[in-house]
């Protein structure tokens, strides 16, 4: 039993180092939240369509920005331990890659869910879609969507971290396998709009969650594959 | 049972020879220093015994057991690296802190507080890293590397950049280790202070390992310092 | 009707080059394997004959 | 994995002719006897390659995993090989699904492109291997290589059912299943069959090459082992 206990420590103190990191440096957090707003102000100025239409639109445009304000932490969480080599130091501690694997996509999950906390209010701001009202339906799709996200994000960002060039290889890697979660995370968004939460919604709302399931499921038994150098 | 044993370790960088085969064993309490000039490949032969680095031939073994894919045996080795692996934002505490429960050390406050005394970074020890100057902070990247008594202790150039006392504590730290039976092993560039600690001094010339009595320190530690000369090229020179 | 030619135009065309590329690529291949194999034979040779000296030397 | 005892050599015309003369009875069937479709006449018949390609392009990826977790399961570089293979293949045939999705579309609705359930998804799918392939080349180690695109395989691949229903849910599009008589279901199989008997042997080929290409570079480096032992 205090295997158990000794592992759950190890991930809480990853966990928090990462929060203390980022709390002191506020080095990923603003610069994702401003990306987000920029993308999302950006293409609400020129949507000028009527009402109805350019919220279906912006409701697809929402989860776009938060993709890409998304993808500054996650790469970030990864590439800030490369600093003082402690990417190194984490793989000669005895900790098991999925706990590693598990604490960063709690830290990822976390970035995204305050992007999805700055973003979803001015979206309803700019485009008064009345998705508030049924806040419990928005913010159940936004953290599923948040957590699809993280999971797929924290593999493919240690994938990136590990590979010498610089590029970001992130975004490139993450958007053709996210693309069906922003699929479905838009067109859950249109049906929400539309007000009808009915099956459609449910049968999204199951693929982000099977969607993330099995990401971080690959995630915890692959991770110990992409610490070995 | 010896602690850390390299059988023909041979390293190659996409068609750069860096370590031929190189055969070391350093036995409990033993200290063994490493020089060579730069890019020689000390640094990879430290992170090959460490484990960190994967070998193209030959094979690491701590305590009888080969290194490969060995989580566990991370917790008989401490690496103190060129790269400090501390985190800047943190504090010296925190970052104590975090190294003592990732190994899981009972009483971790207790053991960070001495270590920080030991290490005399106590009245640093609630500003952040970053703002530490270079001897501090490789007193702290010794107290972390350290900090769960590991049976091998790897060292990347210690000395370099140290003020007079922040050696001397080096030296005591490599004194205690030895008497700690842990088997030591240090690159350095300054051939005296080699000859003091270590009982064996072995040189890295041209990929492979020699043996060279302690106390030697007449004409190799003088060309060691030819500029521009690379030990392959010093072969045609002579 | 000139739909159904360039739809198996393409398709026949890129499938073509394709096997055209693997069969270049792979006398490439052969050849060099080959040379290595030669140029391996004759340095384990000299190194051979080299220790022997070094050994009736001593 | 030694291939080599496959004496590829001896192995080439022999494939080759066979290979040519089935794809050519294939042409033959799907040109000549197979009916014209009454709505869409001849434009029809590109559907029987459109969906023998469609498949193995997703096949490719289910391979290439399979391979990716043998790799990462036996620790055996043989492994990247099959799995690189599998993945250039179904590149290859993702490519011309889109291509030949995206004639028939201009052909039947008369626009370059639909967000049609199977064309999106090998769309999505087309990008997985770029990604796949950027990643094959941003990294030069080899062990690390195979390890790292083994995993983006493997993510890769579980991907795919979710891109299948999300497609198919995306825009409240139901797919129609044609329904057809005998003859084309009859060519629709005999194509489907020989295209992937066509493109398994591509896979074993380009598989055995990057076998040599491996050999290659471990005998250089065996090379610089003996002219160092010398030097």
């Amino acid at each position: 039993m205090n295997a158990v206990y000794f592992h759950l420590g190890q991930w809480w103190f990853l966990v928090r180092k990462d929060l203390q990191r980022e709390y002191r440096s506020r080095a990923a957090w603003p610069s994702m939240a401003l990306l987000g707003l920029l993308m999302l102000m950006a293409i609400e100025m020129q949507l000028d369509l009527p009402a109805a239409l350019s919220r279906q639109v912006a409701g697809g445009m929402l989860w776009l920005a938060i993709f890409f304000g998304g993808a500054v932490p996650i790469e970030r969480s990864f590439s800030s331990e490369q600093a003082d080599g402690c990417w190194d130091a984490l793989r000669m501690y005895p900790v098991e890659g999925a706990t590693l694997y598990l604490a960063k996509f709690a830290f990822n999950f976390i970035s995204l869910a305050i992007l999805s906390c700055v973003l979803l209010p001015m979206y309803v701001v700019l485009t008064d879609a009345p998705l508030l009202k049924q806040w419990p339906a928005t913010s159940l799709l936004a953290m599923l969507t948040c957590a699809s996200l993280a999971a797929a994000g924290t593999l493919v960002g240690a994938i990136a971290n590990s590979l010498r060039s610089r590029g970001n290889l992130v975004v490139l890697l993450l958007l053709p396998l996210a693309l069906p979660v922003l699929l479905g995370a838009s067109d859950a968004t249109a049906s929400l709009l539309r007000g009808d939460t009915g099956d459609m919604f449910g049968r999204w709302l199951q693929l982000l969650a099977a969607f993330s399931l099995i990401n971080l499921t690959a995630g915890v038994l692959l991770f110990d594959f992409v610490l070995e150098r | 049972m010896i602690p850390l044993e390299a059988r023909q370790l041979g390293v190659a960088y996409n068609q750069r020879l860096v370590l031929r085969s190189v055969d070391l064993q350093i036995g409990p309490g033993e200290a063994v220093a490493l020089i060579g000039t730069n890019g020689v490949g000390k640094t990879t032969l430290l992170h090959c015994l460490a484990g960190l680095q994967p070998c193209t031939a030959g094979e690491v073994r701590w305590f009888g057991e080969s290194s490969l894919g060995q989580a566990n045996a991370n917790r008989s080795v401490g690496l103190i690296a060129h790269q400090r692996f501390l985190y800047p934002e943190l504090t010296p505490r925190e970052n104590l802190l975090f190294a003592a429960r990732m190994y899981g050390l009972a009483s971790p406050q207790k053991k960070v507080a001495t270590s920080l005394r030991y290490a005399g970074l106590d009245e640093w020890q609630h500003q952040p890293t970053a703002t530490l100057s270079h001897g501090l902070r490789q007193r702290l990247a010794v107290s972390r590397g350290l900090l769960h008594a590991p049976r091998i202790a790897l060292f990347d150039e210690p000395f370099s950049g140290l003020d007079e006392n922040s050696r001397q504590w080096m030296s005591q730290i490599l004194h205690e280790l030895r008497s700690r039976e842990t088997a030591v092993c240090f690159t350095t560039h300054d051939q005296n202070r080699a000859d003091s600690l270590a009982d064996r001094v072995l040189e890295i010339v041209a990929g492979r390992l020699s043996e060279r009595e302690s106390g030697q320190s007449g004409p190799s530690s003088m060309h060691a310092f030819r500029p521009g000369l690379h030990p392959h090229n010093e072969r045609a020179a002579a | 009707m000139e739909f159904l030619t360039i739809a198996f135009g393409v398709v026949g065309g890129s499938l073509a080059l394709y096997v055209g590329w693997l069969g270049v690529h792979q006398r490439h291949l052969a050849r060099q394997l080959h040379e290595l194999e030669s140029q391996l034979d004759a340095t384990t040779e000299t190194n051979h004959s080299h220790s022997q000296q070094t050994r009736r030397a001593a | 994995m030694e291939l080599q005892k496959l004496k590829c050599g001896r192995l080439e015309p022999l494939g080759g002719i066979l290979f040519a003369a089935l794809l050519a009875g294939v042409g033959f069937l799907i040109l000549r006897v197979a009916p014209a479709e009454k709505t869409m006449g001849e434009v029809q018949r590109i559907v029987y390659v459109h969906v023998a390609v469609a498949t193995f392009g997703m096949f490719g990826m289910l391979l290439a995993a399979a391979a990716g977790l043998a790799l990462l399961v036996r620790r055996d570089q043989g492994w990247d090989h099959w799995g690189r293979a599998a993945a250039e293949v179904g590149w290859l045939c993702s490519t011309l699904t889109l291509i030949t999705g995206s004639l028939w579309a201009h052909e039947a609705w008369n626009t370059w492109w639909t967000w049609e359930p199977r064309l999106t998804s090998s769309l999505i799918l087309w990008t997985i291997y770029a990604g796949y392939f950027l990643l094959r080349s941003s990294i030069d180690n080899d062990r690390q290589q195979a390890r790292v695109c083994a995993i983006l395989a493997i993510v890769g691949a579980l991907d795919i059912p979710i891109i299948t229903m999300a497609t198919r849910w995306f825009r409240g599009m139901h797919p129609v299943s044609p329904e057809m008589d005998p003859t084309m279901r009859g060519v629709l199989l005999a194509s489907m069959v020989s295209l992937t008997c066509f493109f398994a042997y591509l896979l074993v080929r380009r598989s055995v090459q990057l076998q040599m290409g491996h050999r290659i570079r471990a005998l250089r480096q065996r090379l610089l082992f003996e002219q160092g032992v010398r030097m």
